[in-house]
Order: C-alpha cells, then structure tokens, then sequence
C-alpha cells in the first residue's frame, strides 16, 4: 500500500501503449517476447508467491476421493493478519520437479481437493485466492475417466456459490477451461506479462493452420495478454511487474502481487456476501460482445470494445 | 427483445412462431445417407421418419437443432427465441480465413444465425424451455451467442418456473472469438443456478460430440443426463490425448456407453426413445398443472410391460463387460421404453 | 391412510410382546428367526418398494467422479402427487444379480451416487427417503483406497445439512456404517421383521467369540429387532409386515410401506426447514445410555430404557 | 455438570485440573519396551522423553490420552472434562465375559474411566479443546460414552469460539453396545458441524489405528487431518478384506504414507513434530488474540532454513513409488520442521 505504484488502471494504459498495436512486424515480436515471459523458465510459480507473501503457509494434501494432484496446491496462509485459502496450480522448474508436477496440468485430482480447501474456507469464513499458471487441465485418458470436464465445471459452480471474497490472479500461463476452472472469482486480476487464452498458441496452431509451427501468427490472432484481457473486461486490473519481467525479481514481483491482494481483498471484505455474488454473477454474465438487431449492439462487455462485426 | 438492466426480459409478441418448417434449416440433415457404420444407404424421408438412426445397425446420424425441437415438440410446434442474435468478432480473427468469413459460410450452408437454437416447447404436455445445440454450424462451437442465448433460456426458464432442456452438441469454444469464448463457461454455469434457486430441474442430452469447453462447463451440471448413443464426451479429445501422453486409447474411448461405466452420465438412449424419456422424467419432476395427465398415463407407461420396462430400466443397458460385472439374467425382456 | 393399522406405537406394543424378552431358548429362536426373516431370499428389496409405491420411477446412475455402483440405487419417483428421491442398497436375488449388485454392499461410488441425487432434490425441494439393506459396506481393497470411510461420513454429514424432509425405513438387513451411512433421517422406520446392528451376527461372531458358528449368539447379545431398536429410541416407528412375514406379500407389504411413508412425510412437510434440522440433530444427539455421577443417570435415550449398569 | 435442555453446558469450577500427572494413569506406556521393528531395548523414560518413537528406527508406540496432553500442551497443563462419565451397559451384553466385567478391568488396567480424555489445553499458546482417544481402554472402542464426550467437545469448543483438536486412535464402535453404539457415529458428525457454525477449525489427527466406525464418521471429516506415520486407517481391517474377498492386500495397505497417496489426509506428521505442526496451523487458523505472537514466531519458523522448509513442506515427504511419479530432486534438504 505504500506509494501510488499499484495503480490498476493508470498502469493499463502504460501496458496498452506497449502492446495494444494490431498490426506490423514488430509489434508481433512485441506480443510474442511478452507471451514467452507469461511461461518463462525461471519465472515465478505459484509457491513462489505463497510463500513470499504468507507469513506462513500449510499446504494441504488430497481430494478424499481418489488420490493428490502435485499438479495443484492448495493451503491455507496467513496473509496480513488473516488467514486466507490459496489455491493454484504449480509448475516444476527442472525435469523432476516438472515431471512430478505435471507440467501445471491439474487431473480432477487437483480440482477436487482445491474445492475441499475452498470448501473448508468458506464455512470458516476465509477469503479464497487462486493462482492461475497452467497451459491446460491435463489431456489424458486417466483424467477423462475420473470426469476431467465434471470437475472443472463443478470448481467453477463452486466458486461461485461462495460467500467468502474470491480474488483469481493470472501469474504466467492462463490456458483453456484448466485456467478458468479456477477464474470464477470477485476479481480476476493479471500479471503484466501473463496470459489468458482460450487455447494455447501451439495448440490453436495444431488446430486452426493444421501446422505446429504457426504458433506466433496464433498468439497474434489471439492476443492473449493481460492489456487486452483487460479492455475485454476478462481482467479487473493488471499488476505491474518489475522492470525486465517477473523472473528477473521474484521479491519484487511478490510484493507488488501482495500489494494488489491487500487492496483488492480490502475492498470487498467491505461488502456483503450477498453484494458480491451478485456483482460476482453479473462480471461474467456480461463478458461477450455479439450484435442484437432488435435491441442494438449489444456489447455486452469491454470497457474499449471493438466495434461489431 | 429488450434488455432490462443487465438481465433478460423477453416481449413474447416479438417473438417468431416457426413451427414446423420443413425446408429452411437443416438443409445437411435432410440428405440422402449412407450409413458410415454398416454402409446402408437410406432417402432423406427414411432418415427423417426414423429419426436419423440408421434402422439397421442403430447408428445415431447428426441432427440439425430445428429438426431436433420437431422430434421433441408436440404437433403444435414451438417457439423460437431470440433467434435474430449473430456473432460479432472482437478479436478481428483471423486464421487461415477470417472469422466474419466462416459465419458468413456457416450462415448459408445452415441457414442459420448461430450453432443453438432456443424454444418455448412442450415436450409430453410439459412446457419447458429448450436450448438445442447445433453441430452444423462451425462445429457447434459456443461463443458469445451461444453462451448469451444459454444464458437467457436459463433464466428464462427460471423465470417461469418451467424446466429447461439443454442438449449439447459441440465441439467445445469457439477459437475465433478467443478469450471471450473461453468466457462463456463461466457464464452458463453461473446461469444454470438461476434454474436451482428457482427449483426448476434441468434435463441435459449429450449428444455426439460433447466436448472441451461444453463438456466442461453446463453440459455436465445436468440435474438429468442423457446421452445418445455412440456420442463421444471428452473434455479432451482423443488426438489430443494421443498427441500429448503417447497413449494408446481403447475404441470406446470417451463414447457414451464408457462413460456410463464411469459415472458421469444417467443412461444412454436411443434416439428413438428420447422424447419418451424426457416427458416421462418430466413427468415425475415436474408435472404440467393440474396432476389430471397423470390419470392417462403416457403409451410407454401403459400395458403389463410396465413393471418389467421399470425393473430392467434399473439396471444399465450396457454389457457386462464395460462394467467389470457380471449383468444379471433378466437382460432378456430388456422393457419396451428402455 | 384407510384404517387404522399403520399405527406405529400400538402396533409395536404387539410386537415388542413377541420379542422383547430376553431369556430362555424359545425366545431365542422367535428372535433368531426374525434376524433370518430380515435377510429372507424372498423378502422385497429396495426396488420392489420403489416400484410398487411410486406410480413411476426414474433411477439415475454415476457418481461423476469415478463410477457407477449397482449396489445403490437412486433416482426420482413420483409418491403421492409428489416427486420424491428414493435411495437404497439394492440386493440380488439370484447368483448373477447377487453379484452384479455386490450383496447390496455398497462402494464409496454408492454414496457417492446417494449424495448427489440428495443434493439434486434438496436443491429442487424434493423430500428423500432411504431404504437401507444390507449386510455392510464393501469391504475391499478399491473401495478402501478411493475412500470408503469418508464416504460414508460425508453422506451422514449431507443427510444431516438437508432442509428437504428426509426419512430413512429399514426395510431388511440393517448393518453397520453402511446402513447408517443412509440413516440420518428426521425419522427412522424399520420393518417389523427387519434388523438394525452395529454389525452382522456373523461378523460378531468371528470379532467376539473367535467363533464363526456363534452368530445366534451374537444375535441374542445384540437383539437387534425393529422392537428393541424402537424401545432403544434408534427407531421412531415399526412398520407391520403382512402375516407370516413381507415375503409373503409383496403387494401387501408395499402398501403398507407406502402408507407409513404418506403419513410421515405429511407430519414432516408441515415443518419448516429450521424446525426439522434442530429435531433431526437432537434426535440423534441424545442416543446412548450412560452414567453421569455428577448429573446422576443421564439416561440419555430411550422409551423403555434399561437401568443403568 | 449440568445439562440444560438438551445442549451441554460446563460449569467451570467443578473440572478439575489434572496437570501433569507421571503416574496415574497410562500404566502400560510408561513400561519399558522393545521395538517391535528393530527390536532395540528402551527404559520407560527413554521412550518418554522421546514420544515414545523409536529413535532408531522411528517406529510409532502407543501413547496413552493423558501422555498425548502432556506432549501437546504447555507446561502449565491442562483441564480435564468430564471425566466422570462412564459407561452404562444397555443391551445387559455379555459375550465370552459380561460387558461389566471388560469396563471394570479396563479400568483397573488403565485408571480410566473411559476410552477418551477431553481437555481444555494450550497448544503453542492457542487456547483449545482436545479430544483425545486411549487405545488402552477396550481397543479405544467408541461407544455412548465416547460419542457423548465428543459431541461434548464439539459443543464446548464452538460455544467458547476456540479450535477443537480431535486425535483418534480406536478399532471402531463399541461392539457391547450394539445399535446404540453405532449410532454414536451419526452423533459425533452431527457435533462436528457445530464448529463448522461457530467457524472454528478442527484439527485431525489420526493414529494408529483409526478403523471401522471411527474412520467411517467424525475422524475423516477434519478440516486439516494429520496421520501418524504407519497408522492403519481404513474402514473395514486387512483381515476382514481378505476374509471377505479373498484380495491379497500389499503390506502397506491402509497405512497412513499410502492414503496419503490416496487422497485421504493432508499431511503424515512424525509424532515428534506434531506438536509444532498443530500449533503452526492453529497460529494460521486462529491464533491467540492481539496477534502479538506472530511477532515472535515459533522456534520451527525461524532461522534461514524458514523458506526452503515451507518450500519442501510442499512436497508429500512420501517415497516417489508410492506417488507413482517422480520425486522432484529437492528431496535432500526437507528443511527442519517436515
Ligand atoms: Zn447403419
Ligand atoms: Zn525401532
């Protein structure tokens, strides 16, 4: 809280002006450099930023169902002075670890014990944080048998039946209903140089161009990044990194993080559940511009909107 | 149609009566077919009398959404809602052709506005909202306007009271409209509870394919869940899974009949059978006003093969084999509306 | 409602004259003979019941999570003019059924598949009814490591959190966690000749005399008839059984069922949520005889209690 | 003690405060004993001043419930409740002996009164209530008397607003108190929800063994849940799985590493630890008010090692096996207090 730093919008605009271009070469590059640091190496994951910004952290293990999913963690910090749910998936740094954590992609496993933990926190009142950092829920045949696609709906069902405050922040990488099954949140914030996409550049290259190896001309029809999520309306705020990206400072990049927590929790520990499920309801009911000749454009979200088709 | 706050209201005499058409939409469905399972070949009139199972081997052919409201609907037809919504492209999309490009083609080969079609209709006397997806329009992807008009027939459907039938037919969210696609999960899942505060049951059908964005999000939140049989429901599909894990995946990966096996559907179901299904779970859930249906009681509840059809309907009509049990004897006289 | 014969306390004075005594080798046998009824090969199982008293039925399958199990069954039924969830272990009666439906011993995928149809019709204002059967929870290794014993607690846990109306009618054999894990009911009926144990008379047997041929001892020890389950305050009400035992009428001992059933969910449905919530919890709250020397005899439950030791 | 309504209330000043006590009760833990897995040889005190864990090996003894208070709480002790209430014998049960004959020898052998012991007591400064079960009284069976001290518990430490500490250590139900006994199942997790209300935690901890009714009601439902390591835990026991279907079990079948692994507890906690473990989540949970503690943090946060203990406190400290995937390489700093 202290300085004018975390300053949501007024930072927008500084991003937006860096990468809000739509045409020429090197603003592909410009977008490109940025989506490569949303999943840089040496960026900092989800227990990266637990542990800094908790004064202490316990993780909890286990969905009671079937087994633990190291490709999720979920716990419960102490964060300025109160406890609160962390939940986030959890990326590996060398081959071990990222064998052992799944590359970030959650099974039903994952999401199942994260809505334990969510479960546990709201009937003890905790405000829940999730950290979004995966390039997809997990795409194998022993997922799908468990109800891959179950769980992740049923994580945002829960989500948003919560009466505790919710705050989702993209850190890195934010693909597919993997990301989103841990976006049904109060405030969705993101991180400079994260992303949030409906598929990951490879992946909608594989499908779109029938060709690996488009996955920059992809990132650039989709435009995936915290500046644009933002003026789509997806992001509420995006958190500024320090100067050359997350990884070159994770103290840094967690204080920031921990600055926007505080505020944005701040804000709506001041409201009722009741206030913030319905605002809740209606930031995702009005995500999606379409045209309606009876009654208008009805642009149904963004705050700088392109035109209709 | 006007927009009351950020909610839906919806002037019934805007609306469109359609009713029964039997040319505009569907114009793919209504060909002539060959069965790609045993290779008969069968005229439009044959496939649509038969509902598009193929009569000899019960292949499950796709369906357009008008023809699926006409299976369901009583003589009388149904209402069209909010059919006038269009697509637009907040991401000025581009692939190997553009967005505006691919609506404009999937307008004219479907004659359609986008890849769902919401209705007032009564299904067994029971009126109901319906929400039918439609596989022939860019792959029944959802993006602002299929989460929109999912969204609006659920508190449509909540508003009045009345259940609401969803049946998904999908590829998963539309890439072309990006993020925002992804966002339509949220939004329908939200949605949905409008219809558990109001206390009004939703019936789900999956039909062939429901999967990624659809499968995780509404289409598995089904208070009823029917699948079709044959119908593949993956939140990944089975290339992708191959692609990424190197594994080898049984025939049966993901079909309806395996999904059953793992619990996350109620019962698969012919086709033929499903208008019959669902007025009857309707029936029980949520019966038209007035209870006095009740006292003449719908064709497949008639008979002396009533108590048989109940009992055999209890035990899944799945072999014993998917299941890792032994089926018990009574697989013979299987009932007739099972 | 025709007659006056679905009268539970006077009817239970009858049959507490048959079995309540507690010495001498005949009434050994009549108890013992009981016990057997509760498990007869003829004796109506759960869909019997269902099928009979609803005029239609639609059961529903799966867990979501892993499974579909046939020895639970669940699903909607339309009970007098109203639609009601009916839940219940379900045996077989021949060897190919028996199997297939495991000796109505249910895997966490049962309760699993119980508790979401519960949460369906609690959402929907549906009321429940359970029909417990069976001689246990599946005792295997799977059943175990996907979480037996958290399955059964989190549906007593559900039951409990219902605002619906719940009533659970032991209907057959009632034994251990894996009856009760369907028992938490606003009331609880039992057949006249159906039993309510803490474990099967063979089970006892084996665990207390290291003896597997003293189940009719055990069962001496245990008496665990509808009467003494009545007089113990575990049973709010006995249901008559047609005579020479519901295997002999089916039709007859539905109806029965049925009208029992009609009767208490009128009693219930004139409650509001709060009320029934508060009764259901003391309900259970004070089962269990002990000795306070400080409070004297907290005789904690019961109608007919014995002194304290 | 006074009941009023049906609710438990205290009065205070008739508990009586046990404090330390080194001879009463726990006669048998206090015995000399050799290891049953490495079979090194320990004086009484030697396994007291060391939990009562083998320092060779690690192997976990029983403790009796009051030992469990000793090592859980502060000097100053701790407040014993009810501890007069004692068993009635409803069903007049008599098996090989007479039901009366097992409670008098029980104890006689253990100077308890009953099969759990429930306190008022500081852990690492937290005021709590702990509910402590004795494997020494009758296998730790829970029957009226159990299930009305937890459900006590429950009660007490939601009306006084403090986290409720349960450890389990018991075969199951009482098996002399019949239905009854079983119905202290429904009670305890009925009680539990009371904290649920109160929004006051429970903490879990599992020792060896926590089976049958026990497993199958309040002890699976913690809201953090701790197992000793090697505690079986499991619904129905080894030998009545192999009885009953023949499956031949692997050795670590139930134990408390492997339902770890099943997904069935958060963390397996050396008894030596577990102390600070509890008070750790207390302090995040609910720590004593003014929040002036957490300017002295306790002795296990402090230091450098601070960060990479919570670093690998992340990582399951299970062998890779039984994960079935590949331990990350950190594996050899588990920093101090994992
Ligand atoms: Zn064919
Ligand atoms: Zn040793």
């Amino acid at each position: 809280m202290s300085g004018g730093k975390p300053d949501g919008p007024s930072f927008v605009r500084r991003v937006t002006g860096k990468l809000g271009r739509s045409s020429g070469a090197q603003v592909d590059e410009d977008l490109w450099a940025s989506i490569q640091l949303a999943r840089h190496a040496e960026r900092p994951y989800t227990l990266d930023y637990i542990n800094r910004i908790t004064s202490d952290f316990e993780e909890l293990h286990g969905d009671r169902l079937f087994g633990d999913d190291p490709a999720m963690v979920a716990g419960f910090g102490r964060f300025h002075d109160r406890a609160v749910a962390f939940v986030g998936q959890q990326k590996g740094r060398d081959t071990n670890e990222r064998t052992y954590r799944n590359f970030g992609m959650a099974s039903p496993e994952g999401y199942r014990k994260s809505m334990r933990v969510m479960e546990i926190a709201n009937r003890l009142g905790m405000p829940i944080v999730t950290l979004i950092d995966t390039p997809g829920a997990f795409p194998g045949a022993s997922a799908e048998e468990r109800g891959q696609g179950g769980a992740i709906s049923r994580s945002m069902q829960l989500m948003w039946r919560l009466d505790v405050p919710v705050v989702a922040v993209v850190i890195g990488e934010g693909s597919s209903g993997g990301a989103l099954g841990l976006g049904i949140a109060d405030r969705v914030l993101m991180l400079e140089n994260s992303t949030y996409s409906v598929i990951s550049p490879e992946g909608a290259s594989a499908i779109l161009w029938r060709d690996a190896s488009q996955a920059k001309r992809a990132a650039q029809a989709f435009k995936p990044t915290a500046a644009n999520c933002y003026r789509w309306g997806v992001a509420d705020a995006v958190i500024p990194e320090p100067p050359g990206g997350a990884h070159t400072d994770h103290e840094q990049a967690a204080e920031i993080l921990g600055q926007y927590l505080q505020r944005t929790l701040l804000e709506l520990e001041a409201q009722t559940p009741a206030e913030r499920r319905v605002a809740r309801r209606d930031r995702f009911r009005r995500l999606g511009p379409l045209r309606d000749p009876e009654g208008g454009v009805a642009m149904a979200s963004g705050r700088d909107a392109p035109p209709p088709g | 149609m006007s927009r009351v706050g950020r909610n839906i209201t919806v002037s019934i005499d805007r609306l469109r009566h359609l009713g029964h058409r039997q040319d505009r939409p569907g114009r793919i469905a209504s060909d002539a077919s060959t069965c790609p399972k045993c290779d008969s070949h069968y005229s439009g009139d044959e496939m649509r009398r038969n509902l598009r199972v193929c009569p000899a081997c019960g292949h499950h052919f796709p369906v357009t959404a008008h023809e699926r409201l006409e299976q369901l609907g009583e003589p009388g037809g149904y209402v069209e809602l909010w059919s006038d919504l269009r697509a637009a492209d907040p991401l000025q999309f581009t692939d190997i052709k553009p967005y505006v490009d691919r609506i404009r083609e999937a307008e004219s080969k479907t004659g359609m506005n986008e890849a769902i079609v919401c209705a007032e209709i009564e299904v067994r006397h029971v009126p109901c909202v319906a929400a039918i997806m439609d596989f022939t329009f860019m792959g029944g992807s959802m993006g602002a306007v299929v989460g929109e008009k999912l969204a609006r027939a659920c508190e449509h459907a909540a508003q009045k009271g009345i259940p609401l039938i969803i049946l998904s037919s999908s590829g998963g969210a539309r890439m072309q409209e990006g993020t925002l696609a992804l966002m339509q999960m949220a939004k329908t899942v939200i949605a949905l509870d409008a219809l558990a505060e109001a206390q009004v049951p939703v019936i789900m059908i999956l039909a062939h394919p429901t999967t990624g964005g659809v499968w995780a999000s509404f289409a598995s939140l089904g208070d009823v869940t029917y699948a079709e049989p044959g119908a593949l429901i993956a939140f990944s599909g089975p290339r992708v899974i191959e692609e990424t894990t190197r594994e080898v995946l049984p025939a049966d990966f993901g079909r309806a009949e395996r999904q059953l096996a793992n619990g996350q559907v109620d019962a698969v179901v012919d086709r033929r059978e499903l208008a019959a299904r669902i007025g009857r779970v309707l029936h029980i859930l949520a019966p038209p006003d007035g209870e006095a249906l009740l006292a003449t009681p719908p064709g497949w509840a008639q008979g002396g093969a009533e108590r048989v059809g109940r009992v055999a309907q209890s035990l899944p009509s799945i072999p014993g084999k998917i299941m890792g049990r032994i089926r018990p004897g009574s697989g013979d006289d299987e009932g007739p509306a099972e």
